[in-house]
């Protein structure tokens, strides 16, 4: 059981990592940089689902946790698509920089 | 208390890593802080009752998804004098 | 209202579900045989049109109005497709129909030159069908669907088939006048709804809504007249008519002028008028002295302004589409006239007036149409190029004094009957002072119909014109019913007045 | 006595409809169709006559029998709009002579017509609208109902629009500046005389809708039934007066009353016979009859409830009468083209009546006034019927317009000639003989006998200015020399002739009805039941008993209006003598050039006119158009589009489309949220 104390701790960690991620996204220009920021974001999302899930409130919601596992392999499986344009987009433009792509599209 | 600092250590260095792996320059320290920024959560989620997310997200995030960001990294990276970030 | 016992035929919606289906098969068969496309579209419109009269009228004559019911959504709303044609709504559908199946056969000549026929033949069937559909239903969402039915097919008849380089703005101009005043309408649906669903017994059908005096009620009855006065043109919101009607293929200003903007008019005195007629008396904005300022007074001088404006705006066209296009915003505001005194006299007038204006305008667009093929595109359009044709086109020439002069209210003719009744039901209400401004609009109206006529008919022979023809028979034939309907219906108006004013008098608020 | 009224009207409507089909077998056969067609309509009118003398309770109103039995005239009603309106048909005195001078005229100028329009290729469209005038003007003033009179009333009016503009493809050179051909001119005035009028047609249609919302019915019979409510309810709304002027706007519109008498005139572009039937015989004759329709009910309803507004009412209706009275007798004075003379005399005319039933209206014997300007109506049908057609055989014959181009014809013209000079005679007024004499001296009677002074100076002036004017037309037309005009065209071998036959009976009809008219008025003068008393008895269940006790012909105000009367043809006629019978070939030179150009001009209201309601009208509506319509509301809406399109196409530039701009959107509002949020909590 999670204290009710604890779960604002952990509300707030789950907020920091998706501000976290946000901020990469929007000072990041690398692409394998941008699919780590998404994949905190998604990190904090799951927690959030997690830290309710554990609270005496609600009880150890099971929905909650398969869920979050759908998401991981949805995560996983954004990861290796994101990767895999990353990797197309550098064979080629040459580079994963996002504005050069962008430049490129004009 | 004890329980207290230890939720807040995990806590805390699962922020730092995640600001590690988007802040280094380095992409390859960028993944694994990446991942160790994984296993971090998943202790997170054994302690919030939760073993088998946290199962899954050592296994999909801390290691498949960790060792693609750095097959994939070792693909577009090149040799020296390249810009980065 | 209690609406009669369904009917065991479903004859209505066999005559709508004519026109849906045979939209798409103009259009395939088009494609083979293009030039045939008109003919088929023209024969679909009228078997319709003809099962439509048969069935409802001879419902009408004997005294029971049709009504015919289909469960369309057994959900929530439990919606029913409801066919209803009574006293009021017989003669309206009925004017449509014919004037959409006139038209077509029409438009077999106007767009001799054009492509892409059978397109067009396969639109004006489902524009057939949102008007007919309007006109009929009964219920508030099958209304509004079909009003939608009949924005999309007329927009892209405009856009497509108008005047080249002015048409796509004021298809634009006039899809998003339109769309403004669906929104309004359906945003008071809405209001409808949850009046009657606050009131214990939520129901969409516009006929067994009964509705008690609430805050509500002031709220969707301007939002509906919002709506429909966009659609009916009314003074400052009108400026997409002109536009609209006046770059159209003329087949199309005739129908936009004669009857689709009249639906309005009918949602009019369907919706707000039958609901919540207690608004427009019992609501008193202000008052001056002695005189009370309810909303039926402020549409009524709305509707004023327009007749007038409308008017006085035709008297400086140059153009004979233009001209006829505000003619059309100011006889417009002689049906918001007749219909905002809610007094029953008023409101039966107004309703004549639909069918009378239908058959004059509708002459009027198609004489345009003729004058713009026999003369030229351009050249054919413009007064001040035209000039003695009166000895050319006899037959033309005489079918437009008639036309206009029923527009401009002279007995025998059918502007006349309807007129009388729109400015007595008026004066039931007692408004001395909008009505010497009303009755003073049709020396207006007088005016400018007759400048045109002299203008383009009468006076010396133009050597440029010297070879212009007759019309072909396809053109004439329409024109001259429609003149003839004009004639009929001013010397006896009591073929459709007799069944109307039962209906008006239900639905007035006012005695 | 031949069944049933309505027919009246329904005939010749339905020939007018049949005309175009009977031209497809043959020219003559369509020519002699309209006339039986005219025949059979007069022969109708005429077989009423008896009904009438047999009496008729007009007050009443008890029908004759219920339709469709034989003999039925009085209810015939059928419902036209069920609940509202019944179509019915009102055989009562004054109904049955308008009946008859639209009927009867027609007829005869419908054969006039045979040898008038024989040249005219446009014939169907003439012969249709000529007789369904006939059957506008029957339905007129055989309906039993305000509305249905209306209907009758614009029909009336949709025929003289067609028939003023009848030669609308002619090319010659046109009269009025403002246009181009004379084509385009006769259709301007037949378009004037529509829109003219149908300004006074909008004041009635406004009077009979505020009389039918206050008393329920358009039926004259069930106006004065019920002891006039709706009087009490109208003059209790303070709308008893305006109600009646409205309802007297038709009939100024209609007869040519000022302050819209500019039509008439201008009427005169149609052709002769025309002008006969429509714009001097019957339909002018519309506004009188309306007058005289109404003058009964609503005198009546003075005399049982006292509201005085109605006497003001008929005050005005005299002084617009007299006023337009003088007005057009000046303005005849120096008109050149012959059909002007006659039709400003039409217009002074009317004015005489007018001011005879205004007259009677404020008085409480109304008998006097009212057979006064009935009669007159009756006498002026046919001798200005008369004029017009002796006219249009001189213009035929001449052919022009200006009387200056005539002259001397008298000789050559003989019967046109004396049938010309019983219709002058008539229609000055001289006593004893002519149509037109009693008539006068009547009004003048009546106008003593009510006391209006002012009144009875201005109808013996005008009487003194028409004698003066139709003695100058009779003079310039047929006395002295040949014009130079005519000369050069007898030179080209082009000689003026006598018209054939067919125009020549109908004038001798008119002229020999004129005349007997005149005669069997002579008993009046002295007092002895004549014409005067028949139409009192005639008329009496009509005015409702109020005739006035019998004057005596050595009565002093009858000596006097007769002195007066006689004194004031001779003043009128011994210039007139002097100056345009008596003359040398010597052209009309204007003596007061200012006062003629004054007159000329038509006291300037025409230009007035113009220049205010016609080119300031269309004037103001483009003004409204350029700078209200598309300058205003057509701007205004372009300013919203292009505005709400600069406005998306500004703030499309904030989507680059970097994804880092689009995530720092997504983080200010994240951030804007928690503050919200966090606000919100604060707060509570």
């Amino acid at each position: 059981m999670l204290p009710l104390n604890l779960l604002w701790w952990y509300l707030g960690a789950a907020a920091a990592l998706y501000v976290i991620g946000l901020y990469a996204l929007v000072s990041t220009r690398n692409m394998i940089k941008t699919v780590i920021a998404i994949e905190i974001l998604i990190d904090g999302a799951h927690l959030n689902f997690i830290a309710f899930a554990a609270t005496p409130t609600a009880g150890i919601d099971p929905i909650a946790h398969s869920i979050v596992i759908t998401s991981i392999i949805i995560g996983g499986c954004i990861a290796a698509i994101a990767l895999s344009l990353a990797i197309n987009a550098y064979k080629h433009y040459g580079t994963i920089d996002i504005k050069k792509l962008r430049r490129l599209r004009e | 208390m004890i329980d207290f600092i230890f939720h807040f250590t995990m806590i805390a260095a699962m922020i730092i890593f995640g600001l590690i792996a988007i802040e280094h320059k380095n992409l390859i320290y960028s993944a694994i802080s990446l991942a160790v920024m994984s296993v971090f959560l998943g202790i997170i989620y054994f302690i919030l009752n939760a073993p088998y997310v946290a199962v899954f997200q050592l296994v999909i995030y801390a290691g498949a998804v960790t060792v693609l960001f750095l097959a994939a990294i070792s693909l577009v990276t090149k040799a020296k004098g390249e810009e980065e970030d | 209202m209690q609406l009669p016992t369904p009917a065991a035929s479903n004859w209505m919606l066999i005559s709508l579900l004519i026109l849906i289906i045979g939209a798409p098969v103009v259009y395939l068969l088009g494609k083979r045989f293009e030039e045939k496309s008109g003919w088929v579209a023209t024969a679909i419109a009228a078997i319709a049109t003809i099962i439509f009269i048969v069935v409802a009228g001879s419902n009408i004559l004997t005294g029971s109005p049709l009504y015919e019911v289909y469960t369309w959504n057994p959900g929530l709303l439990s919606l029913d497709f409801g066919l209803y044609a009574d006293g009021l709504s017989t003669p309206i559908a009925a004017i449509t129909m014919i004037l959409t199946t006139l038209a077509t056969l029409y438009s077999i000549s106007y767009l001799k030159e054009e492509v892409n026929k059978h397109s067009y033949f396969a639109l004006m069937l489902l524009y057939m069908t949102g008007m007919v559909g309007v006109i009929l239903s009964t219920n508030l969402l099958e209304f509004f669907v079909f009003w939608e039915l009949m924005l999309i097919p007329s927009w892209a008849m405009i856009v497509r088939w108008g005047t080249p380089g002015k048409a796509a703005r004021a298809g634009f101009k006039y899809f998003m006048f339109t769309q403004f005043g669906s929104i309004c309408i359906l945003l008071a649906i809405g209001v409808t709804w949850f009046i009657s669903f606050q009131a214990g017994s939520p129901t969409l059908n516009m006929y067994e809504l009964t509705v008690v005096a609430s805050s509500l009620a002031t709220l969707a009855v301007p939002l509906y007249l919002a709506g429909f006065c966009v659609k009916m043109a009314i003074f400052p919101i009108h400026t997409w008519l002109p536009e609209a009607h006046g770059e159209a293929p003329t087949p199309v200003s005739a129908i936009l002028s004669g009857v689709m903007i009249e639906t309005a008019a009918y949602g009019i005195i369907r919706i707000p008028v039958n609901i919540f007629g207690f608004v427009f008396t019992d609501v008193v904005l202000f008052t001056v002295g002695s005189w009370v300022i309810n909303v039926s007074t402020i549409i009524m001088i709305f509707a004023v302004i327009t007749m007038i404006y409308g008017g006085v705006m035709a008297l400086a066209q140059t153009d004979t589409k233009r001209l006829f296009a505000y003619s059309s915003v100011s006889q417009m505001g002689y049906i918001l006239f007749g219909i905002s005194a809610v007094t029953s006299i008023g409101l039966a007038g107004a309703s004549l007036h639909i069918v009378t204006h239908a058959f004059g305008k509708g002459t009027l667009f198609m004489i345009a149409g003729i004058l713009m093929t026999q003369i030229g595109h351009v050249k054919g359009r413009d007064i001040t190029k035209l000039g003695g044709l009166a000895s050319k086109m006899p037959i033309t020439a005489t079918i437009t004094l008639i036309a206009g002069l029923s527009i401009a209210g002279t007995p025998p003719l059918a502007g006349f009957a309807s007129e009388w009744l729109i400015f007595a039901g008026a004066a039931a209400a007692y408004h001395v002072v909008l009505l010497i401004f009303a009755v003073a609009s049709t020396a207006v109206t007088a005016g400018y119909i007759l400048w045109f006529i002299r203008r383009v008919f009468f006076g010396p022979q133009r050597e440029d014109l010297a070879d212009v023809k007759e019309a072909p028979w396809t053109m004439l034939i329409p024109v001259a019913l429609l003149a003839f309907g004009a004639v009929l219906i001013g010397i006896f108006p009591n073929i459709i007045l007799d069944y109307l004013i039962p209906i008006a008098q239900h639905i007035a608020p006012l005695t | 006595m031949l069944p049933f009224a309505p027919w009246l009207w329904v005939i010749p409507m339905i020939g007018a409809v049949l005309i175009p089909v009977v031209s497809k077998i043959s020219g003559a056969a369509r020519d002699y169709f309209a006339i039986v067609i005219g025949g059979i309509t007069m022969i109708f009118a005429l077989s009423i006559i008896p009904d009438i003398i047999n009496g008729y309770d007009w007050f009443t109103g008890v029908a004759l029998a219920d339709f469709p039995t034989t003999g039925a005239h009085g209810d015939w009603a059928i419902p036209w709009i069920s609940g509202f309106l019944n179509m019915g048909v009102l055989v009562d005195p004054l109904s049955v002579f308008m009946a008859n001078i639209a009927s009867g005229i027609g007829f005869l100028i419908l054969v006039y017509s045979l040898g008038y329009m024989h040249h005219d290729p446009d014939k169907m469209r003439y012969w249709f609208f000529m007789l369904f005038f006939i059957g506008g003007m029957d339905l007129l003033v055989l309906a039993d109902n305000l509305l249905m009179t209306f209907i009758g009333w614009e029909i009336v009016g949709l025929c003289s629009y067609g028939l003023i503009g009848f030669w609308h493809k002619h090319t010659g050179p046109s009269p009025d500046p403002r246009y181009k051909t004379e084509g385009e001119y006769n259709a301007a005035c037949g378009m004037k005389a529509f829109i003219t009028t149908r300004v006074g047609d909008v004041a009635l249609l406004i009077g009979i809708i505020i009389l039918f919302t206050y008393a329920g019915t358009f039926n004259y019979l069930e106006l004065v039934e019920g002891g006039f409510g709706w009087v009490t309810a109208l003059a209790n709304g303070g709308l008893l007066l305006p109600a009646l002027i409205l309802l007297f706007g038709g009939p100024v519109g209609k007869s040519a009353q000022f302050p819209l008498h500019v039509w008439l005139p201008e009427a005169m572009a149609g052709p002769t016979t025309v002008s006969a039937l429509i714009h001097a015989a019957a339909m002018v004759k519309a506004g009188v009859y309306l007058v005289a329709r109404v003058l009964p009910i609503v005198h009546e309803a003075y005399l049982v409830l006292g509201y005085t507004e109605i006497i003001t009412f008929f005050q005005i209706v005299s002084w617009v009468g007299i006023g337009t009275a003088f007005l057009a007798a000046t303005m005849g004075v120096v008109k050149k083209e012959i059909k002007q003379v006659l039709a400003y005399s039409t217009i002074s005319q009317l004015g005489y009546m007018f001011a005879a039933l205004g007259v009677a209206g404020t008085v409480i014997e109304s008998a006097a006034g009212y057979i006064a300007g009935t009669f007159h109506l009756i006498a002026h049908a046919i001798f200005k019927a008369l004029l017009f057609l002796a006219a249009g055989s001189v213009l035929h014959s001449t052919n022009t317009k200006s009387m200056f181009e005539m002259g001397g014809i008298r000789k050559d013209m003989p019967w046109t000639y004396r049938t010309m000079l019983v219709g002058v005679l008539s229609l000055a007024g001289i006593p004893f003989i002519f149509a037109g004499g009693w008539s006068k001296e009547a009004i003048l009677t009546a106008a003593l006998q009510a006391g209006n002074i002012l009144l009875f100076a201005i109808a013996a002036i005008t009487a003194a200015i028409t004698v003066f004017y139709s003695f100058r037309m009779l003079g310039i037309t047929f006395f002295g020399n040949k014009s130079s005009y005519l000369q050069e065209m007898e030179k080209k071998g082009h000689h003026v002739h006598e018209s054939p036959k067919v125009m020549i009976v109908p004038l001798i009809i008119l002229a020999v009805g004129s005349i007997i008219i005149g005669v069997s008025t002579i008993p009046d003068f002295f007092g002895v039941s004549g014409w005067e008393s028949a139409l009192t008895v005639f008329f009496e269940e009509l005015i409702g008993h109020h005739a006035a006790a019998e004057i005596p012909a050595t009565n002093p105000l009858v000596l006097t209006a007769l002195g007066t009367s006689i004194a004031m043809i001779l003043i009128g006629f011994i210039p007139a003598y002097m100056l345009y019978i008596r003359r040398d070939g010597k052209q009309d030179t204007p003596t007061f050039k200012p006062l003629y150009t004054f007159l000329m001009n038509r006291w300037y209201i025409n230009a007035f006119y113009y220049a205010f309601f016609v080119d300031g009208f269309i004037w103001a509506s483009r003004g409204a158009y350029k700078y209200i319509e598309e300058a205003g509301i057509d701007r205004f809406n372009d300013v919203l589009t292009n505005g709400t399109r600069g406005f998306t196409e500004k703030f499309r530039k904030t989507h680059t489309g970097i994804l880092s701009m689009n995530m720092l959107g997504v983080l200010i509002g994240i951030i804007i949220m928690a503050a919200a949020a966090l606000a919100v909590l604060l707060l509570i």
